[in-house]
């Protein structure tokens, strides 16, 4: 099943995004590609979540999203602990770091959907209802941490008012996101559209869908590699993080997926996949104007530089498998 | 003849696009009339931004404006470099040409 | 039937768009990428169009170009009149408001198109030779009455050498402008190319054109809501116009298309969705350019912030009651 | 040993996309021997250039050339402003690299 | 036959596309989109070629791959001495250019795959192999050969040092360019990807395929019309050469394609085109950076100003007529 | 309170796009702590650049240097220009803000 998975065409256009930048290939997507690219999946998605849902059972799809709010806060928390045990880590990286993994990845998601697919495993779609509930509440998480710190701060400090932080706009930035917007957007649509109309847009949300992700995937793979470049700037506990964090997630996403909601192990897996996955598109940006104290650099190297890589390799067989153990048991 | 221009300063500014917004606003505060908006790439402390993704593109801002003025933007952005912003900011004299009808641009 | 037209995926993805600039959201899309999928939408909309008319009706389709001709110049010149009637807007200004109104907008003809394939009525290809026909009489419209404007005040002026007119370069606008030489050239390869070639390219045009309609609505939406912001400094009177305007055009596009064209009910709809409709890619740069002296805030602002809105929520469902309601006559 | 540099003037106009083609007219016509465009978004008296459509983007135009032809240019520009077209335009001095066996840029 | 081939919708784009440059229209791309669209082509024939491959022949396969460097590194050398001929263009600019035409241009191949395909005609995916083998070749030896001369030069000048080639780097360049990594990987995916996950990513490189390639065509088009503005500074040495070098080449093409490899008509024919077609993306980067001595403006009015269009009209019902007849004999 | 600003120089390096690479190396090698990239279009000696495939794209770097390694910058282009490069540089004074608690740019 493993090797399965890095036979998905989308997989292996990661693996040769990867090997470009290895071979410093001056391969390179034109400026604003894999953004709009970004959009599209987002789109085609929250669509086909949308559609789904239509027909979904409501009391399971309530509880879906409070497990969302919950993995959404408790996640990122689980992983500023983990960042702060040591010390090693400042208060401010290991809030902005925790809420990139209390995020989520879509394209990290949208690859075990294809690996589920090429194995004919059934799922449920209430997994992508909380996708784009996930999104929100790492955000909110990382810019209140980093604000009472700033208070903390502030408190043995003479010109704090130049710190005060303005909550308004922060907070906003977790519900106004672009990704969230089209994401919940595109499933409010997928759910009240007619049907008829809906079927008009499908060859394009949903046809050629899996083969643009490989497009996106290639260019994922090219920035990962670039991002891996920086690790050693990274240091040692960071670098474990960005694996030993996934692992947790991916856990805690089985049991709250098997145990908590009773979905099949598709489905349960792909929460796993939510859990373990960390954002590197709506989060960054976020996190940078938010929360300035923090060292950016870090970010997209754990999420984007080890992380990614980790879960379409070795997570997606891995989860799939811990997922049908534990719902053997 | 000869068209007269009118001595100032062109304010250049480098930030992060997630700050743009934000500058904007100092900008608006200012009371600049106008200002001119390029989408770029770089290099400094905080490291590489290619301009893969948002938070890795920089946005210079050139602002035309009156000696005094310039100072006063350069000094609005302290506070924000100094809370950690990757902001980058010279400025350089410019002659600015003013001959028109509408006198414009006010710097 | 009014609902029904906010049911179609695009109408709603147009909301969104709205929505997320209402709430200030950061969602936007790439340089470029509008740009990109309007040049799509156009080869696929000509392209459909000339296969359609490979097998139309000679006669029929040579008054429909006369016709276009007629309402081309005839549109414009009704706006003109509406526009400096109380003498509050200046003759530059009105001369180059007008030209956008004679023009036409390609996403509201399409999404009007969207709204009868969802409806099931059926429509005539005309409508879409017409649509071509109709973006250059109003440019050329506009540029000459600023000409005719400009030479009138040059005369009780000294320095009038310099405001000449350069009349080749601006006419030829008219015609090469970008969307025109892709629309018609387009339709003309519809014509002449070998069926079973064309065959292969369908999937491409024809399929996913639909999907690929939401996501340009998307973006339009945005761009709706942020030059509606801009409203106020437009005025009572241009407000009030750009909601005037597409009521008269549309009255005039059913009568021209049931009683002088003899379409069906589908056929004279979308006639006088083009009528109603104004041009807000392939008119403004002429203007921007031909007529400096307008104040070329104001187009976009009508043009996409008032009218677009209006006749995709309003006048979609209205012109098609009337146009049944006449056509009953 | 060190390069030295011609002084001259680095010219810079910003206009609408849709004025570009004029533009580079009138700079032939001054016999320029190159420029530099950088497409823009700006904000000032005819409202904010978004770079949504090409009617809402700026170019930036940068050209190396003596005060002489940097003042001819300016004044070319001057009755384009009053027409009505958005147009702003300043100049800084320059030290140009000129040393190189083409002796290029001709500024 | 010939008439045919300008009946494909892909060469009427171009037409169109030449002839919005003709009337000098405003049209134009956005920035970018011709290189996203780019990747996609070389992605989806890639992944075809793939896909044909793992169930062609070894043996052939690997004679193909020969042949393709023997074309690969003659070709250029041809073309270098028909340059040099009469000793009117300079060393530096003969190698730079012959390397244009040693290499490969996709946009070529694939309208004459469509040609085939209209006229429903067979061929091997072999070609395909030798369009990915061809690239790279051809840039060594404009390397290779402009560092000769540039020893030779050096020979009798001071300050040798300064001129003396890094081979690293620039032959890099032959391997990591980027055309060269997406056509060769997608290639390899597309040999070892499940067939059932490959079926998935179809509709995306296969289906739509044929209408992307007509957005392609349309805007080489218009860079063709551009570069063909700039030929009288070329000079009729080079013209000539750009239509000599084709017909030189593709004729070679044939020969080898019947005789040495004994494709079909349609595998011959394909081979030619490549023989014929000269490389206007990969290549002139490479020869920008590697030989700045050669004067860059010539490669691109030579590739895309003359021999494209060449190709497109008369080239490909040429070289048909022609394979066909050899095949004959 | 008004920002005292360090004076130095903004070099500006208009290179074709295919030269970006090595350009970079020749900045790192001045030991420069940063620089800002713009992708521009353009005309020359080398006809126009029109930004349409890589090899016809521009890029403007601009670095802020002290005026020796402003010099040193330059005259590390010359041969590279000689060997027939399309490059055009030039400078401009340039008041850089370094008035933060990181007291960067390091110029
Ligand atoms: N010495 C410099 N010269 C020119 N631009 C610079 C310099 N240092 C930094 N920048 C620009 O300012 C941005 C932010 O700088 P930093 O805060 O040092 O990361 C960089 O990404 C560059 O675009
Ligand atoms: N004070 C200013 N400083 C810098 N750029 C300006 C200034 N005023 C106007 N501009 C630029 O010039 C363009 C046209 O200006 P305007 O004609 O005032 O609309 C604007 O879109 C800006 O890009
Ligand atoms: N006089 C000039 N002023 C501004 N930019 C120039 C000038 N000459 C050349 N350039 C820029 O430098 C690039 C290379 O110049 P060249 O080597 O002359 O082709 C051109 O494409 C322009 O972008
Ligand atoms: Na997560
Ligand atoms: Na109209
Ligand atoms: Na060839």
């Amino acid at each position: 099943m493993g090797l399965d998975s890095l036979l998905i065409p989308a997989v292996l256009f990661f693996a040769l995004g990867v090997f470009a930048k290895l071979i410093n290939s001056d391969l390179k997507f034109p400026e604003g590609m894999t953004k709009g690219i970004g959009i599209y999946l987002l789109l085609a998605i929250g669509l086909k979540g949308g559609i789904a849902l239509s027909g979904a059972d409501f009391g399971l799809a309530i509880s879906s999203i409070i497990w969302g709010i919950i993995l959404g806060f408790g996640l990122p928390l689980i992983g500023y602990f983990i960042l702060r045990f040591r010390n090693k880590i400042s208060k401010f990286d290991a809030a902005a770091i925790a809420a990139h993994y209390g995020s989520v990845s879509a394209a990290t998601f949208l690859t075990a959907v294809a690996f589920l697919e090429v194995s004919g495993v059934t799922y449920e779609s209430y997994p992508i209802i909380m996708m784009v509930i996930m999104e929100s509440p790492a955000i909110i998480f990382g810019l209140v941490i980093a604000a009472m710190v700033r208070k903390q701060m502030a408190a043995g400090d003479a010109n704090a008012a130049e710190v005060k932080t303005e909550w308004g706009p922060l907070l906003k930035e977790a519900f106004t996101n672009g990704s969230v917007v089209v994401l919940i957007g595109a499933m409010i649509i997928g759910t009240i559209a007619s049907p008829e109309a809906l079927e008009k847009v499908m060859p394009f949300t949903q046809e050629i869908f899996m083969g643009v992700l490989c497009l996106f995937l290639l260019d994922m793979g090219m920035e990962a590699a670039k991002k891996a470049h920086t690790l050693k700037s990274a240091g040692v506990t960071l670098v474990s993080f960005g694996i030993i964090m996934p692992l947790v997630g991916g856990t805690v996403g089985i049991i709250v997926g098997i145990s908590a909601l009773g979905f099949s192990v598709g489905g349960a897996f792909l929460l796993a996949i939510l859990s373990a996955s960390a954002s590197y598109i709506a989060v960054p940006p976020v996190m940078r104007y938010g929360v300035p104290e923090a060292n950016s650099s870090y970010y997209l190297t754990l999420s984007l530089g080890i992380t990614f890589p980790f879960n379409v390799v070795v997570g997606i067989p891995l989860f799939y498998q811990m997922t049908t153990m534990y719902a053997a048991l | 003849m000869s068209v007269e221009m009118t001595k100032g300063k062109a304010v250049h500014i480098v930030v992060n696009a997630t700050f743009e917004r934000q500058l904007i606003k100092l900008l608006k505060q200012a009371e600049v009339t106008g200002y001119t908006q390029l989408d770029a790439r770089g290099f400094g402390y905080s490291g590489e931004q290619d301009g893969h993704s948002e938070g890795e593109t920089n946005v210079l801002f050139i602002v035309l404006v009156t000696t005094e003025k310039a100072q006063q933007i350069e000094e609005s952005l302290v506070s924000y470099i100094n809370r950690g912003y990757p902001i980058v900011s010279y400025m350089t004299d410019a002659d600015v040409l003013t001959t028109n009808k509408y006198r414009k641009p006010t710097i």
